[in-house]
């Protein structure tokens, strides 16, 4: 590291390269949102930081590389979304050794120690699926009534065990499992052959519930439905608050979806991250176990969001505008749901 | 003139094939290109064919210079080739090999139909034999390949045509018969341009021959008054009594 | 002279009943081998579930097969030149990605978006064509790069966004949800026959008049009453459930006009020509570049199609559409249904099949419950099945193995 | 007689220095304008970034190539039959995880655990050769398969675990983490330079004295010295950062035996033999099926060779190991090193030419700082245009646009 | 008897291409192979030299029965062959071509100086004239490939050499040479089979001529006992008067 070039004009202050990694650019999140939302931030509490932003398109050995680059080209600090949270130790390691310090940003690295964990917990955000499926099926008092479908995520991703698990433990015993699948890629057309066959196999009358890991394969899963001749579709989860999602859930196609407050996790990670690069360790609430050591962690709690809470949560937020939502023809049913 | 070649020349990496060679033929002459073994003969008919570029040399037809750079240019001088390696689609039927880039057609669509017809007649005026006319040419013998490519070359109205070692391959009577055809294309006013190292066929068929060595000329002589000798030896390259000084 | 045939002014039964016969001694089975792959693939997946060959599920299957086969369609142009198109996947996302913007967020009409992103594919598909030919890159590599740009391209283009859906009841997202009324679809397949079997006559009366050989009269009406039977069963099970999906007629009918142009105009005879030897096909005067960049434009528009078709079902687009293994299953339909990787040899009805093939494996491994790495697992030994009996159908023919 | 070229007793320059002067003139640039390419690639990245060629980078570029390039070289002998295997990624990645299971879980020693799972890959090759050649499948229907079917496999046996982590200090971990000592590298470059100059001039020597024709000596002189200039800045620019990694070592190893065993052995000229014409081969008694069969072995087991040097880096295995572009990449560096798809043309050193053309715009991509949009419209642009100058170098020389 | 081929048969699809064909050599003769394009005499050599299974019929090899699967099979008996469309490796040059299937070696390694050193005092031998020798095989003219091929064929110790047209492509002073080799194998005491379509080169070479015509046996010829015109009728199957009933 060479934490000790330019000095900021005001106040004598170091300013760090701090290094940024995310794991994947095929979903909206992390491109359209962690990475601007960190780097504003970062920018605001030391303008003349320099940041180094790196995207790992889900292979965890270009991770790999990309945090060797980053060594290389001076960075002070890390902030790694791990593509695979298991394997990436031997990264942190290297860092440690160099006494660049590390923040484990969204994915809890294990079988090391290193300086922070800011995060939504992976296994909650399943739990949270399961558990509004679940009450969404009560509700309609057609939990008995039939099977769900479960749309998991690529079986190449570690962190689709994540979710599987977390909705796994609350669903388990409570509904029946009719069709469960690993969806390669994520891919939403995928999702959409699994919930044809699934449906075809079960019988149209059979599915009271679809429990999609994500929302572009829930988008799949409506548009099979809804061609499969369902008046009233089941409830449907998703995760990633997309857009597409939550004008879905305006219009009622879609149940919910996983709205993470990424605001609040960049932004906190942003502080954290300029924080280290000038030597401060500031207090963390809360410190987790990964197996190894006991990580100083700051847990963002994940939001399901019904379309009762969209305005509460991601519009109040300024995720989205109601604008941005509420266009043509979802304007009228932004409306009749007090969205604006 | 119907074509003449000036100064030619064509290098491959280390070989000259062809080295500032002349060439003419008139139009109801034939002329035999005879050399040894890689002395450039069906290099220079690549060239005045258009498949391959010269370094150097022009070429003029009917009087006019012309550049022929590719395939299509030649073929619309009129200027029709059979290639000692024959390039035949193997995998297309004998039909579609003998009218390839010149199909008959109405609009795009072919007159299969129509083809085949000529295709047949054609065959049968030359007296190929073919069992099977549906068959990929990959299917027919070294003979009946060689019956396709210059049945192939007499379509179409062609001002010269140019045979590279025609009968390699043919029996007794097609290659008769294409001795034959070579004196009827002559009569009918063409220009005709063979290429063979049977010297008893080239003079019996020939008006005049031209002879390459290593590449460059080395002898141009009216076949009825010259002896065997004396082009065995201009193709050799060794001294002959009769050699006309 | 003996031995050129020559037409008999009556067909002879017993002669031409062996041209039939020869082409299958010649090894030339046609689809034949095929489509016993996927009698053993209906059996198999049968009898492991009852829905397997239910109208239901056949109707699932059509719908599947649209898109993909579109795309496929375009790979088989390529292959036939004896090159290979990896960008397809990518175009073909990045097409709905445009037709998408155009439609939802400009407004554009659909099918005015519809058209201007094929029209943009097929600019793409110049590029390439270009690069290979005018600059000599081999097709592998400025396709790997087409796969690589254009996909970043469309992620570009989708920017924030992610996922844009089209709109539900739009004319694009209805086009996968539109159904032949039964009676249309019965019309359909009678004129469909009535075309077929009527030229056939035609031109076996034309050729009998131009003193060609003709084939057996009993052969002409067993293929016509063949078409008949498949139609006929085609509409039959559709019409059982939904219909005749619009997206399978439309897939349909880009392979029967295809074939017809690959076979009965004078370019389709050109792209074989190409395929089989670049050098005879160039002496012969054929313009190849022309030829050659002809076929990649066909096959990036196809590509488009593909992509289009592929968001009207899903009535989205997002990151990855275009992606996952849809290149892969295109390519891979095409040379399953026997179109050979080295050119010169393929039909479109490659693709029909092909994509048959590769999605009823599929729409069967998820009508089981069974993981996903068994579902892997099962699907390559299916499919290795399938194209083994092709295969070993095929050879000692010559020129097999390849 | 004149014609033929004779050995004159002492090499006269003239006639000498032609032959090289005609090998380029004959088009056959070899890897010079591949080399020129890597030369546009480090102008355009380390204009744009400072870091880009700084001993640290270098050195991290020796370290990303290995894997890879060693997958790659197997899809080379391969490629050289006109053939293709897919299914090197999914190999690789299985060959990692069944090592990483004996190694871990059954506490296998590391040799052993390496040699076993190479040998089941052999086994793995062994049976898409028999596929290919028994059955009669196209290899890419038959790798294809082992592409889907290879990595349910490996999903299975990862089960519920997902990651599996290599002991951080274990010798497998430890491969990707030693460097030669600054003096054996030396040592090292001097041996290699000495016998290739020594062999050099004693062939020279041999051929003399048989009385065939020679290189002249200053052209000898020019490609040794080539050689060491080239070894000794490796060297140099990778001991100024933490030294030569073993690993680059190993993969260097890998491509000059395999040149070796390719131009000199007896089976090395069969697989240009069937590669070129298989048909001629067979003709003259070689043993085709043996030598398909072979590559394919030599494919998978390399393949797992790479994967297990990848998962030595990662010091782990997971579900995604030999998936992504792994094996688009592999083949791709074969392609941009200059090795035909359409076979009997292509040298190992292409998989180290190409993978580093590839690995040079990935890592310098890397070291800029935008979007993945972006990033892949670059990478697309930067391999086209340094495939492009390639391209353009050969156009002309006969045969050229394949 | 060296080889004694009995009731041969081989259909391709519609194209009864041998059938029932019986042909002998002896060690020390020249048996020449005629007939029309088509006529079934190249299929009837891949047959021996095992390039394709026969439908039906019998091999005997020095007096015993044996079966030929494949060409490995026959070169293992000494059956050496220059095939009508010579069958090289394009991509390979002259020396590797040259001792394809049978390169000198110690254990796996090649030893190319010494192959290089045969392959040059051969060609030399057979005055063929390839002017670089290191160039790729694609770059050789038509007669030169095929002088690389018989070239090729007497490597080794064979018992019976085939040829296949030999010298469709050659020169005037090739073809002697040729010719000449033919003569010199014989009086090595080896069997030799012929195929061309030169009748003169025929007679002036074989002890025996056999003719196919439509796949079948069309008859069998003492050369010095024979006219050219009763070959000629019985190639084409018109009658001749000189025809020995
Ligand atoms: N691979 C094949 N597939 C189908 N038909 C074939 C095949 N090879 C040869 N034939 C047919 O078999 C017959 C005999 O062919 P063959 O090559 O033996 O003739 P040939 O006597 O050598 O003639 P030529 O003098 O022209 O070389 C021909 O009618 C040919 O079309
Ligand atoms: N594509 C090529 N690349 C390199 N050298 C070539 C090429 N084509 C021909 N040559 C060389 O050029 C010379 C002339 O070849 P060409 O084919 O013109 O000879 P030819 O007179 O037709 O001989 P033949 O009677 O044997 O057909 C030969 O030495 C040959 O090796
Ligand atoms: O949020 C999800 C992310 O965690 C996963 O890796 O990729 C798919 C996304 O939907
Ligand atoms: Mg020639
Ligand atoms: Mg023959």
């Amino acid at each position: 590291g060479s934490g000790k070039k330019n000095d900021s004009a005001k106040g004598g202050e170091k300013s760090p390269t701090i290094a940024l990694f995310l794991p994947e650019s095929k979903t909206t999140r992390y491109e359209a949102f962690d990475r601007p939302l960190f780097e504003a931030k970062v920018k605001a509490l030391c303008p003349a930081c320099k940041i180094l932003y790196n995207n790992a398109d889900q292979d965890a050995a270009k991770q790999q590389s990309q945090v060797e680059s980053a060594i290389t080209q001076g960075a002070d600090v890390l902030a790694l979304d791990a593509v695979d949270a298991k394997a990436v130790a031997p990264q942190v390691n290297h860092a440690r050794q160099r006494n660049i310090p590390v923040i484990a940003y969204d994915r809890l690295i294990t079988g090391i120690d290193y300086a922070y964990y800011v995060s939504f917990n992976n296994v909650r955000v399943g739990q949270m699926q399961g558990q509004a499926l679940l009450d969404a099926m009560n509700a309609r008092g057609t939990t008995a009534k039939g099977k769900i479908i479960m749309l998991n995520g690529a079986p190449t991703d570690p962190s689709s065990g994540d979710y599987k698990k977390g909705a796994h433990s609350v669903l388990d015993g409570k509904v029946q499992i009719g069709r469960e699948f690993d969806t390669p890629d994520w891919s939403p057309d995928k999702a959409q052959q699994e919930t044809e066959q699934a449906i075809t196999a079960l019988g149209r009358d059979n599915v009271v519930g679809v429990l999609s890991a994500n929302d572009g394969m829930a988008g799949g899963a409506i548009a099979a439905m809804k061609r499969a001749g369902y008046k009233t579709l089941p409830p449907i989860t998703g995760q990633d608050a997309e857009v597409g999602a939550v004008q879905r859930i305006i219009t009622g196609e879609q149940y919910m979806t996983i709205y993470l407050n990424i605001r609040q996790q960049a932004e906190k990670s942003a502080e954290l991250a300029v924080a280290l690069g000038r030597g401060q360790h500031p207090a963390a609430p809360t410190k987790v176990n990964n197996g190894s050591a006991d990580i100083p962690a700051f847990l963002l709690d994940p939001t399901a969001v019904t379309k009762d809470k969209i305005q509460s949560t991601i519009i109040k937020d300024g995720f989205y505008t109601a604008a941005k939502i509420c266009t043509g023809k979802i304007a009228a049913a932004c409306a009749s749901a007090g969205i604006k | 003139m119907t074509l003449q070649v000036s100064g030619v020349s064509k290098r491959y990496g280390a070989v000259q094939a062809l080295d500032g060679v002349d060439l003419s033929v008139e139009a109801g002459e034939v002329v035999a290109l005879v050399g040894d073994n890689g002395a450039g003969k069906s290099t220079l008919v690549k060239v005045v064919s258009g498949v391959i570029t010269p370094d150097s040399g022009t070429l003029e037809f009917e009087g006019r210079t012309v550049r022929i750079n590719r395939p299509h240019d030649a073929q619309a001088l009129g200027i029709s080739t059979v290639y000692q390696d024959l390039a035949l689609c193997e995998n297309l039927d004998v039909v579609g090999n003998l009218f390839l880039g010149s199909e008959e057609r109405r609009w795009s669509l072919m007159r299969g139909i129509r083809m085949e017809r000529r295709a047949r007649d054609l065959l049968t005026s030359l007296d190929v034999r073919i069992r099977d006319i549906s068959a990929p040419v990959a299917a027919l013998s070294g003979g009946q390949r060689q019956s396709v490519a210059i049945t192939r070359a007499l379509l179409g109205e062609p001002r010269l045509v140019i045979l590279d070692e025609p009968t390699a391959a043919l029996g007794v009577e097609q290659t008769a018969q294409v001795l034959d055809l070579v004196k009827r294309l002559r009569d009918r006013g063409l220009a005709v341009m063979v290429i063979s190292h049977n010297l008893a066929d080239v003079r019996a068929v020939s008006d005049r021959i031209v002879v390459l060595r290593l590449g460059r000329n080395a002898g141009d002589f009216r076949t009825a008054d010259t002896s065997q000798g004396a082009i065995v030896a201009a193709i050799t390259g060794l001294e002959d009594p009769t050699w006309p000084q | 002279m003996a031995s050129v045939t020559r037409a008999p002014d009556r067909a002879e039964p017993g002669a031409v009943l062996r041209s039939a016969g020869d082409r299958l001694a010649r090894g030339d089975l046609g689809p034949l081998p095929v489509i016993a792959g996927l009698v053993v693939i209906a059996i198999v997946f049968g009898t492991l579930n009852d829905h397997f060959l239910s109208a239901e599920n056949l109707t699932n299957l059509a719908l599947q097969m649209a898109a993909t086969g579109t795309i496929s369609l375009g790979v088989i142009m390529v292959l036939l030149l004896g090159e290979i198109d990896l960008s397809v996947g990518s175009v073909s996302g990045l097409s709905a990605v445009l037709m998408t913007i155009f439609n939802v967020e400009h407004g554009l009409n659909p099918l005015l978006s519809v058209v201007a992103a094929i029209a943009i594919a097929a600019v793409i598909g110049l590029v390439h064509g270009l690069m290979f030919t005018k600059l000599g890159m081999p097709s592998f590599v400025v396709t790997l790069a087409g796969l690589i740009g254009w996909q970043g391209l469309l992620l570009y283009l989708l920017g924030k966004e992610g996922t844009i859906n089209l709109p539900f009841d739009g004319a694009i997202a209805k086009m996968s949800d539109s159904w032949l009324p039964p009676v249309l679809s019965w019309v359909t397949a009678i004129v469909i026959v009535g075309v077929y079997g009527g030229s056939a006559l035609v031109s076996r009366r034309a050729r009998a008049a131009a003193g060609l050989p003709v084939q057996v009269l009993t052969w002409a009406v067993v293929r016509i009453g063949g078409l008949a039977v498949v139609l006929c069963v085609t509409v039959a099970v559709l019409n059982g459930d939904r219909g005749v999906p619009l997206t399978l007629v439309i897939f349909g009918a880009l392979v029967v006009a295809l074939d017809l142009v690959l076979r009965h105009t004078v370019g389709g005879r050109w792209i074989y020509a190409v395929g089989g030897n670049p050098e005879a096909a160039r002496r012969a005067g054929i313009n190849v570049t022309a030829v050659r960049v002809t076929a990649f434009v066909a096959a990036s528009s196809l590509a488009a199609a593909g992509g289009i078709l592929a968001a009207s079902r899903l009535v989205a687009v997002n990151q990855s559409s275009g992606g996952s293994d849809i290149l892969l299953n295109a390519i891979a339909a095409a040379v399953i249904g026997g179109t050979s990787l080295f050119g010169g040899r393929g039909r479109t009805y490659a693709a029909l099949l092909g994509i048959l093939v590769i999605q009823s494996i599929t729409n069967g491994m998820l009508l089981l419950n069974v993981d996903s790495s068994v579902r892997f697992m099962v699907t390559a030994s299916v499919l290795a099945l399938a194209v083994a009996i092709d295969s070993l159908a095929r050879k000692g023919r010559p020129g097999a193995a390849r």
